[in-house]
């Protein structure tokens, strides 16, 4: 039945996704063209990779609201270390980035479990703690261009494989990872569970302060790895503005994709076409010249609309259930 | 026989009400052993410790002759102890497949779900069990009973030593109840040791060899099936003969009071239609899920019901929110007193005046010595025990807190007193002065509908005796004509798979 | 040197009535950029620093985190609270400064508008050090790009924000300069978009300007984030040689685009002699040698005369400086 | 407020009772007012120009608004709710009013149609929670950003000024040396605590918080008062942006942006238990004057406002935490 559900969530998107490319190549021709998809898919592999580690997250029932901050502190680690220690290969700044998301993600899931606190608040608090140190790390130092390493930034512009830029596919790769993770490995699984049945999973020996834990550093990570992917595109890192609201895109992209905020119902594949979704809308925007203060509008929009359906979604399954079993 | 389990000693208290007090049990290999008594007895309550469920306050526990410290549901699996909840824990967004596999697939954290296999596992599993369940769908929307079954097939896969079943019965419908048996004996003959905790007498002589039953959380006897008649058995669970069980005190029976009428619930309830008079004590059986909870939930308009007419005294009442149904006289004790009942952290003066705020604050402005006074004064005319009225009422007993709920309800004078599970949890002393009241309000010519599990509860208090099952009205016994087995016959499901 | 502190001294304490006063001999001036971790006012910072340290002037400088129209205003208040002489401010916004920046100045604080004016509330500050005239930016934008295509072709504007006051100046030029002048006639303005200074939002209105207008010949982007943005969506797109990009920017920030060809010429000015001239103003106008008058001039070293214009409005330099290949080696900001 | 901070079953056993006084000691109240006095030393400490009350007067202004919109916030979260909208509440009806007011309506009724707007967008808050019943603290972040997202469609980056003489710079009249917002501030706060501590009204707020079902059980009309809570929430915001206007004497879309963490904030460190049930007004008006003395003690010592965003999350954090852990251990 929620697999049905889910179903209809899914095709739903790509009928949504279908009738804003119609319809906005009906307004503006040339909409429908390969460029637009390039564009499309250069807008969405950051929103795309941090949309599958807070997918995780909300699955478990929690949610991270620290992701944009996370995602500036790595971008300015890895900016600083190209910057300070330009011997050192590309790659060791590109995993010290990772690693700090994956260390801010920790603490988050720490401060979560240890003390028992809802996730949204913690992660409020750590969404400002984060962004104060990524001042305080880059003394306030903005990290130009010159000093992002080429091959980083080509890696936003293309690759051997008919050249779609290595960024979008690395996003889709680590799409498609956290996919068979998710569905086939012990700890995906228990990961719904968790999130179907929090009380329940300790019942059955889910050891859930490891797992929480283990999602909240993922989701760190990827949010790193996303900053890596900030300083290939837009080439330089800047600690005011680097990350700044993007919790909000990516929230919205993955409720939109179908995941409960309730937890335990969800599927990359929803998610994924969540973030298309908003990039599609993110292009179309400017191309038919509405302003860009639309955007976060939509995105609340985008939100409650998605967590409305869900709801009506959630009663009708409740509904089904007490039919069949009274309430005991 | 050799005992598998060994329990020695246990005691348990919650909130310093002990409800299990210097257990000793044994639980033999190959047997099935019938855990008897009243709700609240402690029968449930050893079974969860077995099942490490809770901790004992003190004692030991013994598996096969070596101590173990059961500390969590998940170290007792690994022992191979199993139990089946009452109210199967399930993951409603997993498969049926899934939910039979969590916690027992082995390997790593990264260890492949093996998918095929599992499916083709839970198929086998069910085709055992003879129940048809498609085990890929999602468990959320199974009744009960399948839940139930799937619970049972878990405890199968994971070969356990001893299984509890905590209720099983209570929702099932006869030819489940039969499945359920099939199993549990083939189990025994394998060799498992299987726990039973039921109310039902012939579900205990068809199926268990041994039986123990628990009164006040301490174990009366325990006995080979055979060895005791049904009235030696309730005899023990209840303490006394069945017949000096009664407190009824003749009261005049007045003009009707609450008059329903094809009262509805899409989903728990319907064409329920029955009246209470005033001074009458109306009891409500049937089992666990029966829909009477609901349609106490609806009269007094917690969960408003979809059609159907409440009258109130002749007057037609329309009741949307309970604070309607209060100001027409209504009054309910509800059955989860946790959640629904008492406010936890809140001061006990606060409780008990919750629900008459006009009386407390007239003018809006809260009047400290009023409410002190109020409280004060059903203190000690319900005899609650405690330290301070300032005192938060989660510090108290369940008894006392119960009490205390009863208060604010008195507080209100109703008319209508709906009680549902009054005396659930709480220890026989308070019970019998619950009765008391009970009687006392009905004398007042107060209309009262009593919900209860416990059958001889409502032989002894009530007038008459309206049974529910599958959310419908099966049933509307004169007290002249009510006994146990009527009651329950009324109760169980007529017809198999409607629940299913 | 001694004796001019001295007197400053005397000025301060006279200056400073009731307000708490710092026991100092020296001019202390406080700079508050729009928002920290700006690059731009990193080098503003350094030429107020340089000046203070041959001037003989205390400075420092507090930064709000992030350039919100109000961000500035409690610093404001604490920098007054800590009786300095001279608040110099690139203020966030035209207006909403307006009533604590009198109050600072009722307690005796020279209030200075740095890069940035109150437009329509210039009596709320007492003068303002602007790099050029403004009005010459338009032109010379339009010149510049005019001379990278030929002065033909489609043309389209990337800015910052709808309303940002001094794009806005600029663009208003540009369009009459386009409009005006016989030179540009071949020139047509397409499109004028706003990425409002958000690098996500200006990629992907350049991304939007590349793919709506195929025939587009070159962009201007007078906002360093706007034209640095650009530089990166043509590089990415490898439409270095169809379409060509000026605008304003820093140099470390355009650095690899115009070595790689993305960008063959943009130009800005120097922020670095804004603040060397707003330090040597203010200390001059506290020790009383230099008039806050319009038509009044004064000598700063390396920048030569310095004429107070209207409004009490001072530029650094007279024209934009351009950078190219050949130069922007020479510049670190 | 998610079920996954609820405890397993097995560990569900009620506190023992506590002596009075350690009831009296240990309340969350006592520990803000402690640190409240810790951070007045420290800031005395830390700069010579902070120990001048004109000043902390003049500068708390900057932070009145937020306390205003946090002392309704305390309730809505004893209430067991929380909603995390108001500063985009705020910039909406502010915006609302502005435009209006620039569109030529006289400003009196600008503002009561600024206000009117805080009442819908209070409303559509709690009809998505009270309604709709969806959990209050997402669907609150969803509206933060539609509103944030309106107020940005309706007014641009524009900022709207030219308000009349009368209007502007509420926070320059002063009795004696008082601004009119602490005053307000003040006086609110005092009512709030009147009207929680000693009203049935307050009384039941308590009750939802402890335990919503208990709470209809027991006759209190629980939708109408949570609804009625939202709605109040909205029209504080909408004063507060009010006031904020008049403060500034312009109004922008990204009025009060990333306010409602320190109004979070807050309400946290007053003692106020995020899962309802327990707090009070008292603390978060004495948590208010933490923040202006924190904000303000550091501004005037020149410590980087990068580190202020550190403090405020730490501050944030430990606050849950502590009062989690006096609370924890009777609330079940």
């Amino acid at each position: 039945m929620i697999g049905a559900l889910l179903a209809r969530r899914e095709v739903g998107l790509i009928v949504m996704i279908a009738l804003v490319a119609l319809v906005v190549g009906l307004i503006e021709p040339r909409f429908l063209t390969a460029e637009t998809l390039r564009i499309v898919t250069l807008a969405i592999p950051l929103i795309l990779v941090a949309a599958m580690g807070q997918m995780m997250v909300i699955l478990a029932r929690h949610v991270d609201l620290s992701i944009g901050a996370i995602l500036g502190f790595a971008a300015i680690v890895a900016g600083m270390i190209f910057r300070d220690m330009p011997q050192l290969p590309t790659i060791v700044g590109v995993l010290a980035a990772i690693a700090c998301g994956a260390v801010l993600g920790l603490a988050n899931g720490l401060v979560v479990t240890t003390f028992n606190l809802p996730s949204i608040i913690v992660t409020l608090g750590t969404l400002s703690l984060y962004r104060g140190l990524v001042f305080l790390v880059s003394g306030s130092r903005q990290v130009d261009p010159q000093f992002i390493p080429r091959g980083l930034i080509s890696m936003s512009q293309t690759s051997p494989i008919f050249g779609i830029p290595w960024i979008v596919l690395i996003a889709f790769a680590i799409a498609l990872a956290t996919w068979a993770f998710l569905g086939y490995t012990r700890t995906g699984r228990q990961i719904y569970a968790i999130g179907s049945n929090p009380v329940a999973a300790p019942l059955r020996s889910i050891r859930v302060t490891p797992v929480t834990l283990f999602v909240f550093t993922l989701s760190g990570a990827l949010a790193g790895v996303a900053g890596v992917m900030y300083a290939a595109r837009f080439g330089y890192v800047n600690p005011g503005i680097t990350g700044v609201g993007f919790e909000f895109i990516v929230i919205a992209a993955v409720v939109v994709g179908g995941v409960s905020i309730n937890g335990g119902v969800g599927s990359v594949l929803g998610v994924t076409l969540g973030v298309i979704f908003l990039g599609m809308v993110n292009v179309a925007l400017p191309i038919l010249g509405v302003s860009a203060f639309w955007q976060s509008a939509i995105y609340g929009a985008v939100i409650l609309l998605a967590l409305v359906v869900d709801r009506t979604v959630r009663i009708r399954g409740a509904a089904a259930l007490t039919l069949s079993r009274g309430t005991a | 026989m050799t005992a598998l389990v060994s329990a020695r000693g246990v005691s348990k208290s919650f909130a310093g009400v002990e409800v299990l007090r210097d257990v000793d049990l044994d639980l033999a290999a190959g047997e099935v052993h019938a855990l008897l008594g009243e709700n609240g007895a402690g029968k449930s309550t050893f079974a969860r410790i077995v099942a490490g469920v809770h901790r004992p306050t003190s004692g030991t526990i013994a598996l096969g002759g070596a101590p173990v410290d059961i500390a969590s549901p998940v170290i007792a699996q690994s022992l191979g102890i199993t139990l089946i909840h009452q109210e199967p824990i399930s993951f409603p967004d997993l498969s049926v497949a899934e939910n039979l596999v969590l916690g027992r697939s082995a390997g790593g954290p990264l260890a492949r779900v093996p998918w095929a296999a599992m499916t083709r596992d839970a198929r086998r599993l069910m085709d055992v069990l003879g129940v048809r369940i498609d085990v890929t769908r999602p468990m959320r929307g199974l009744s009960i009973a399948d839940q139930q079954m799937v619970e049972i097939a878990r405890a199968l896969a994971s070969d356990a030593r001893l299984i509890i079943m905590d209720e099983p019965t209570a929702s099932l419908t006869p030819n489940e109840v039969a499945t359920l048996f099939t199993i549990a004996r083939r189990l025994r003959d394998e060799g498992r040791a299987i726990v039973f905790i039921s109310h039902r007498l012939e579900e205990v002589r068809d199926l268990c060899d041994r039986v123990t039953i628990f009164r006040d959380g301490a174990r009366v006897e325990t006995a080979a099936i055979g060895a005791l008649s049904d009235a030696e058995i309730i005899r023990r669970m209840i303490g006394r003969p069945h017949q000096d069980y009664m407190h009824k005190t003749g009261v005049a029976i007045g003009g009707v009071a609450l008059k329903i009428t094809g009262l509805t619930r899409r989903g728990a309830f319907a064409d329920i239609s029955f009246d209470v008079r005033h001074g009458e004590i109306v009891g409500m059986g049937g089992l666990v899920g029966a829909g009477r909870t609901d349609v106490a939930r609806a009269i007094f308009g917690v969960e408003p019901a979809d059609s159907g007419t409440i009258e109130i005294d002749g007057k037609p009442a329309t009741i949307r929110e309970p604070s309607d149904a209060i100001a027409l006289g209504l009054a309910f004790v509800p059955e989860d007193r946790a959640v629904a009942g008492i406010f936890r952290s809140l001061s006990v003066e606060a409780n008990i005046t919750a629900a008459v705020p006009g009386k407390i604050a007239p003018r809006g402005f809260i009047r400290r010595a009023v409410e002190k006074t109020l409280a004060a004064d059903a203190v000690k005319r319900l005899r609650i025990r405690l330290a301070s009225v300032r005192q938060p009422i989660g510090e108290l007993s369940g008894g006392n807190q119960q009490k205390a709920i009863l208060a604010r309800w008195l507080m209100t004078d109703p008319s209508v007193l709906i009680l549902d599970e009054p005396t659930r949890g709480i220890d026989i002393g308070v019970k019998a002065e619950f009765y008391d009241m009970i009687g006392d309000l009905a004398a007042q010519g107060r209309a009262i509908l009593l919900i209860s599990s416990e059958l001889p509860e409502l032989l002894a208090l009530c007038d008459r005796v309206l049974v529910m099952s599958e959310g419908r009205l099966t049933a509307d016994i004169p007290r002249s004509e009510a006994t146990q087995e009527r009651i329950m016959s009324a109760a169980v499901p007529a017809s198999a798979g409607a629940a299913a | 040197m001694k004796r001019r502190s001295l007197l400053a001294g005397l000025a301060v304490a006279a200056s400073l009535m009731g307000g708490a006063a710092i026991a100092q001999d020296a001019v202390s001036i406080v700079y508050i950029p729009k928002n920290t971790g700006n690059p731009y006012f990193d080098s503003l910072e350094a030429g107020f620093r340089d000046a203070c340290a041959s001037l003989g002037c205390e400075f420092t400088t507090a930064a709000p985190a992030t350039a919100e129209a109000t961000s500035q205003i409690p610093f404001i208040t604490a920098q007054t609270q800590r009786g300095v002489d001279v608040i110099t401010i690139s203020p966030n916004s035209p207006d909403a400064l307006n009533q604590v920046l009198d109050r600072a100045r009722e307690r005796g604080v020279l209030v200075l508008a740095v890069n940035g004016d109150l437009v329509g509330n210039e009596t709320h500050r007492d003068a303002a050090i602007l790099p050029v005239d403004f009005k010459k930016t338009g032109p010379g934008q339009v010149e510049l790009l005019g001379s990278m295509i030929g002065y033909e072709g489609e043309i389209a504007i990337l800015s910052a924000t709808t309303d940002a006051p001094d794009q806005n100046t600029w663009i208003a030029a540009m369009l009459d300069t386009l409009a005006n002048d016989p030179k540009y006639a071949k020139m047509k303005l397409v499109a004028t978009v706003y990425g409002d200074d958000d690098p996500q939002k200006s990629t992907t209105e350049a991304e939007a300007l590349l793919q709506t207008y195929p025939d587009l010949k070159g962009i201007i982007s007078p906002t360093t984030v706007g034209v640095a943005a650009a530089a990166q969506v043509i590089q990415s797109a490898g439409k270095a040689d169809t379409v060509k990009l000026t605008g304003l920017g820093t140099p470390n920030q355009m650095r690899p685009f115009v070595k790689d060809g993305t960008v063959s010429a943009f130009q800005l000015w120097s922020p670095y002699n804004e603040g060397v001239l707003a330090a040597h103003f203010a200390v001059g106008l506290k020790n009383g040698t230099i008039r806050n008058e319009v038509g009044a001039t004064f000598e700063v070293p390396d920048l030569g005369t310095i004429t107070i214009g209207e409004n009490n409005v001072m530029n650094t330099q007279a024209e934009l400086t351009t950078f190219d290949a050949e130069n922007i080696d020479a510049f670190n900001f | 407020m998610t079920d996954a901070s609820l405890p397993a079953p097995g560990v569900q056993n009620a506190a023992p009772a506590r002596p009075r006084w350690q009831v009296l000691l240990v309340r969350p109240e006592t520990g803000t007012l402690l640190l409240l006095v810790g951070a007045i030393i420290v800031a005395a400490n830390l700069s010579p120009f902070f120990s001048d009350l004109r000043f902390i007067l003049e500068s708390s202004t900057y932070y009145m608004e937020f306390g205003l919109v946090a002392l309704v916030l305390t309730l809505v979260i004893i209430s067991g709710e929380i909603d995390l909208s108001p500063a985009a509440m705020m910039a909406l009806s502010a915006c609302v009013f502005a435009s209006l007011f620039q569109a030529g309506l006289p400003i009196g009724l600008a503002m009561v149609a600024g206000v009117a707007t805080g009442a819908a967008l209070g409303a559509f808050n709690g009809f998505l929670v009270v309604v709709l019943q969806l959990p209050s603290i997402i669907a609150t972040i969803g509206t933060l950003t539609l509103f944030r997202g309106l107020s940005q469609v309706l007014a641009g980056d524009r900022s709207i000024s030219g308000f009349p003489a009368w209007f502007m710079g509420i926070d320059w009249r002063t009795v004696g040396i008082v601004p009119y917002p602490v005053i307000g501030f003040t006086l609110a706060a005092l009512a709030l605590a009147v009207l929680l501590g000693m009203t049935v009204w307050g009384r039941q707020i308590y009750q939802i918080g402890v335990s919503e079902i208990a709470a209809r059980h027991a006759g209190v009309r629980v939708r109408r008062i949570k609804f009625g809570l939202f709605v109040a929430m909205g029209v504080t915001s909408a004063l507060a942006g009010l006031l904020t206007a008049s403060r500034l004497a312009s109004v922008r879309y990204d009025m009060a942006t990333g306010g409602e963490l320190q109004m979070v904030l807050m309400v946290m460190l007053g003692g106020t238990y995020i899962f309802g049930g327990r707090g009070g007004v008292l603390g978060t008006f004495l948590a208010a004057w933490l923040l202006v003395i924190i904000a303000t003690g550091m501004n005037v010592a020149n410590i980087v406002v990068t580190s202020q965003l550190v403090v405020m999350g730490l501050l944030l954090i430990g606050s849950i935490i502590a009062t989690n852990a006096i609370y924890a251990r009777t609330q079940r």
